[in-house]
């Protein structure tokens, strides 16, 4: 025990972790705005992780790195419907919702860099996205392990009688596990406004779903816990909005939780030591799902409806690029967290 | 002073701390409609109501993430185990996120929250219901905890881990409810971390912990007689452990026997004997001994259970010999 | 370590585990013989929870002690209809379903007392009745553990490629628990020969199934993992024997498992520590659900058919209490264990 | 000899013992078409087939508990957990089921299978992903608990873990995969319980396991250009513990360092402490000191987690403190 934990000392941060507007307030004017910033929102997390495979290429960004790449509809379409003051609590696989919920880029970095201006401190890595500010939640490790939490934040909204709801992602293979049904069946038992969502990307690391489940309709589940439960084109944001939005309704008047299954593909490995394709799918079956591309699917309507230049498009990719690129430059310059950083946040300074 | 049993001592704690603070709660399998399957919780529902005594499904994992996303987002959460024995369940809550919050977040997560119940074996419950935990609890960084051995010290502890900002793990035990002990009148708060010198002696230490602490008493009573004196040294906290007054004590006395009530193997008597030959390696006059259960699942039959179990005449023996006596 | 575990020693059994013909052989005479078996069966465990419930006021017993009182028709009905190659595994309320299995009342009584001639010598108790002669797995002691255990056994059974089935029983409460989750996916997934029975007595321990379970409708489960579910009246020993029937057709042939809900009641608290009625139920409840007792319901159907005259139902039941008090005077005069077997089966012997 | 990875090592142990006995199965998350998440299971499928070879669900508790009943009734399962992290999950039949079956049952009901897996930190994994599970798995009676350090002993440890009739608990490293060592041509088992005298040495003994093997064969070889002799005492097994070879080694060295991967408080390294100064009271010539890992959840950062962990210039500073050379 001897040296044992410090109090945490005040740390200075050169970057504060909330960076911007949330989404929703930014997209309150009119439809085409709003879609232009939902673009932004979706290509800004694809050059992100771009600049992230990179990173880890050249050993700036270590241990597991599970990229967002093909989901972004996903994050952007649930946050963009989001409160400031709702919460969300995801897995491992975490830039991307960080990113659509309005953490700066740098600071997400900088945690991935293991640096002292990282939102961590450099403490949690790329697993563990945590931002106070945005009442985000964390990034955990443990499969269906956060299911549970965010049943714990609902029941914490409800004791105080607030109409914030919850939002929990997480992957089609961790329906599977314990933690997601124990935590399903008290959501309902005692109406917590709780928004489970599956990402169901098809593949737990190598395992396709129909190994792995049962019942591959997973939203089946939701009958059993007396639930509502919604499935939609993860690929489709507006569909992802209409779907989200009338969960958050659900949670926010009735304290119902909702299950929603929400269908996508992720275009890159399972984490960047697994190959894009080859072992567990074809490179026709992974070509089939990137023209489903969510981000090109944004772009084509609105390119069908005469909303986005080609201009336009290239600023707001080379924004995304630029602010990418900023985030690792301000990442590569940020220092290491100081020695004594290994002793603190072990456990806080006590009330009593 | 007032005197009161164990199971009464925790529950006047958590009502005090439940009308002190409406962000604690309590929350566990029968704690509410049924007052608790050890009726610690006994009156609670009635008093503050359905929102803040929480009655859950059988689910240990689960719930026990309930408690740490309630903590998240500013909640005091008491989250009550059954038996720890069923709590093996949710040891992936415990661990990997009440412990690690605080730091995998670097600082902006705190957990305030407290895990409890009744640790270790009551009578001929065998073996799936008799296991005490706290050496795998002490194991882990992030955590603190408890084992008090006195209702005074139950009722103090208890106040203070739900008054503190970290997850505590608070073991109490099935066999302890119905002792009586004084209880101050007044809000009173035990520090976490400070061992408690029950019984002062000067030939030989025992250092221990939890239900065991009655057995160490009796001991040194008996011995007494014998003209041998007992130091009694309760660690209350396990972690984090107070090196000091064990050091202090074992100093003067130059020897000791460790007992607890749990197994031999990397318990907690493993680690209090590490920091004694660090600390008193010259102090020593005998290798430490322990006395804990025997290497064995914990048996039914009356006969084997007792065989089983650490005692007051293996505790004795254990003293003559790092005496020299026999 | 020290001392450690030594090899378990050949112990002297004064009886044999396996008392009798398993009840299916027992029952293939007429229609009437059958019933009568079956009443038999379902008395001589009503007899034995009676004399536990006196000898645990006693202190002969100690610990837990669940009975089984007002189930009977489950046990029996389940076992009536098994091989005895086939596998059963339970929970801690274990006595009726070891009683109808076959293993001797004398067997069971001396492991509750704690005695040497116990089906475990002592060493398990009342929650851990196990008997390698008759194929019963246990006696398990929390709630949803052998869930997995069962699947495993399925696994087994299909790994060398038999045609039994595994049964396995526990209570409505512990369908909200992880392992009863994680277990009926890969039984469904591997198309394992289980079948889980659901004894709905519709209480875990002091809570009402209405204050745990999300959806009362628990059978409902079953759909999420595209299983087949069934319910029927648990206290109907006909419906019971009807179910398990098509359900071991099932695992036998189709290698399929099946989810069964019993809707039962239990007449005693939920162990003796536990009043019969007045917290979390009524005595009107309680009184109503008796009229509803299967051993009375078979006997009814059997007065009514003119298959029972008063005089063979005496002797029946005479048998059933000479047999329980027979199983107490043997547990009685039964030793303690020999102090050594503290440490005996600690460990196996190993192979290598 | 042939010279091959510890990783090969395991799969050449696999291999045989699968060819051997029909009975031994090899289970987990993608154990099967992925080939293992770490490889170990490379080419298993293809030789054995789907029925040998089993993916499944990522659901720990139901496959070791599917594992524990397979075992109940004749076969010999292999259960790979993809790291010991998970498998905090699965100990409710780790420990409740596996190890105590056979005492529940009154013998009835052997055990006859392995829990096998990384165990430990990696490289940069983080808080929930860096965890070592011995210390725990030590403490609970009928398990075994096996450590390989080198080649050699994973591949001998390993047969002879599925040839036991007892649930073994046998605890890899990432880190060790791609190390490589002279490995037997022939059929061999080591046999379980038994610690190997990695290198003679006067001075002072390091008892170690595992992963730390290395990590204490470096700094013996470090320590030997000082004139400073270390004898290495790798202990493979963790339960049962080999106490006759420690205490030989220490009786002859009179100073001991006990390096261990883990935590500190009730590690392994605490009940090592345990047995030394019961046995060789008076050979000790210093207080054993113990190097682990810091008492916190493993950070991410790489200055960070290279400060967390263990390493040989910690392990030279505890052996030159207790050779009062510092
Ligand atoms: C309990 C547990 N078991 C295993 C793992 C290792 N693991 C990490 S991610 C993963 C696959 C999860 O797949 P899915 O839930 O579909 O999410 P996705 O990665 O597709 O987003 C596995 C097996 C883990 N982190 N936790
Ligand atoms: C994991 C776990 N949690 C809690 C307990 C304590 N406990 C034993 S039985 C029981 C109630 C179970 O009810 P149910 O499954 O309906 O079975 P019944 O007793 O009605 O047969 C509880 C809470 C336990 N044994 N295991
Ligand atoms: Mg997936
Ligand atoms: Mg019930």
């Amino acid at each position: 025990m001897s040296a044992g934990a410090k109090p945490a000392k005040e740390r200075k941060s050169a970057e504060s972790a909330r960076a911007e507007k949330p989404l929703p307030e930014k997209i309150s004017g009119t439809d085409v705005a709003m879609r232009k910033e939902l673009l932004r929102s979706m290509l800004l997390q694809r050059r992100f992780e771009e600049k992230c495979a990179e990173a880890y290429a050249l050993g700036k960004i270590g241990g597991f790195c599970h990229l967002y790449i093909g989901q972004e509809a996903i994050s952007t379409g649930t946050m963009s419907m989001l409160r400031p003051d709702d919460y969300v609590i995801t897995a491992y696989r975490d830039h991307g919702q960080a990113l659509a919920r309005g953490i700066s880029p740098r600071a997400i970095m900088a945690e991935l860099f293991g640096r002292a201006d990282g939102c961590s401190h450099g403490k949690g890595g790329s697993m563990h996205i945590f931002d106070s500010a945005t009442n985000f939640l964390g990034g955990h490790g443990i499969v269906g392990g956060h299911v549970p939490v965010a049943a714990g934040v609902g029941f914490a909204i409800k004791y105080k009688d607030g109409d914030q709801v919850c939002v929990c992602f997480f992957g089609e293979a961790a329906v599977n596990i314990g933690a997601f049904h124990e935590a399903l069946n008290m959501a309902s038992l005692w109406n917590l406004p709780v928004i489970f969502i599956i990402e169901n990307n098809r593949y737990g690391m190598g395992t396709a779903i129909s190994r792995s489940t049962a019942n591959e309709d997973v939203i089946v589940r939701a009958k059993g816990y007396r639930m509502i439960g919604e499935s939609v084109d993860g690929q489709d944001l507006f569909a992802v909005r209409d779907c989200v939005g009338r969960a958050i309704e659900r949670g926010r008047k009735e304290k119902r939780p909702t299950l929603i299954e929400l269908r996508t593909y992720r275009f890159m490995g399972h984490s960047m030591s697994d190959a894009v394709a080859g072992t567990y799918r074809s490179r026709e079956e992974l070509e089939e799902n990137m023209k489903r591309d969510p981000i090109l699917l944004l772009h084509q309507f609105m390119h069908e409806h005469d909303e986005l230049s080609e201009g336009e498009l290239s600023k707001i990719d080379d924004d995304a690029k630029a602010a990418a690129q900023d985030a690792w430059d301000f990442a590569d310059a940020s220092p290491e967290p100081a020695p004594e950083e290994l002793w603190t946040d072990v456990l806080a300074e006590s009330e009593s | 002073m007032a005197v009161m049993t164990y199971r009464e001592a925790l529950t006047s704690a958590l009502r005090e701390e439940l009308a002190r603070d409406d962000r604690v709660f309590l929350m566990g399998e029968e704690v509410a409609q049924y007052n608790g399957a050890y009726k610690v919780s006994k009156g609670l529902l009635d008093e503050f109501g359905p929102r803040r005594i929480v009655d859950t499904p059988i689910t240990e994992l689960g719930f026990a993430g309930v408690g740490v996303g309630a903590a998240m987002v500013g909640l005091r959460p008491v989250v009550e185990f059954m038996t720890w024995n069923f709590a093996l369940l949710a040891l992936d809550e415990v661990v990997n996120a009440a412990a690690k919050m605080l730091y995998m977040s670097g600082g902006q997560y705190k957990m305030p929250m407290v895990f409890r119940g009744p640790n270790g074996s009551a009578l001929q419950l065998g073996a799936q219901h008799s296991q005490a935990w706290e050496s795998w609890l002490a194991h882990i960084p992030g955590l603190k905890v408890l084992t008090p051995g006195t209702p005074a010290d139950a009722k103090g502890l208890l106040k203070s881990a739900i008054r503190d900002d970290n997850p505590v793990v608070f073991l109490e035990g099935e066999m302890l409810y119905n002792t009586k002990g004084e209880v101050p009148e007044e809000d009173y708060l035990i520090r976490i971390g400070k061992a408690d010198l029950k019984r002062e002696g000067e030939h030989c230490t025992i250092v221990t912990h939890g239900k065991m602490v009655l057995v160490a008493m009796q001991v040194a009573d008996a011995l007494a007689k014998d003209d041998i004196s007992i130091e009694v040294v309760d660690l209350r906290t396990i972690r984090p452990m107070d090196v000091e007054a064990i050091a202090q004590s074992v100093q003067k006395t130059n020897r000791a026997v460790v007992l607890e009530e749990g197994w031999e193997i990397c318990g907690v008597g493993a680690q209090v004997v590490d920091f004694i030959q660090r600390e008193c390696f010259d102090d020593l006059d005998a290798p430490v001994i322990r006395v804990h259960q025997e290497d064995v699942p914990m048996p039914y039959a009356k006969n084997l259970e007792k065989a089983a179990k650490p005692d007051a005449a293996k505790t004795i023996a254990a003293v003559r010999k790092v005496m020299y006596l026999d």
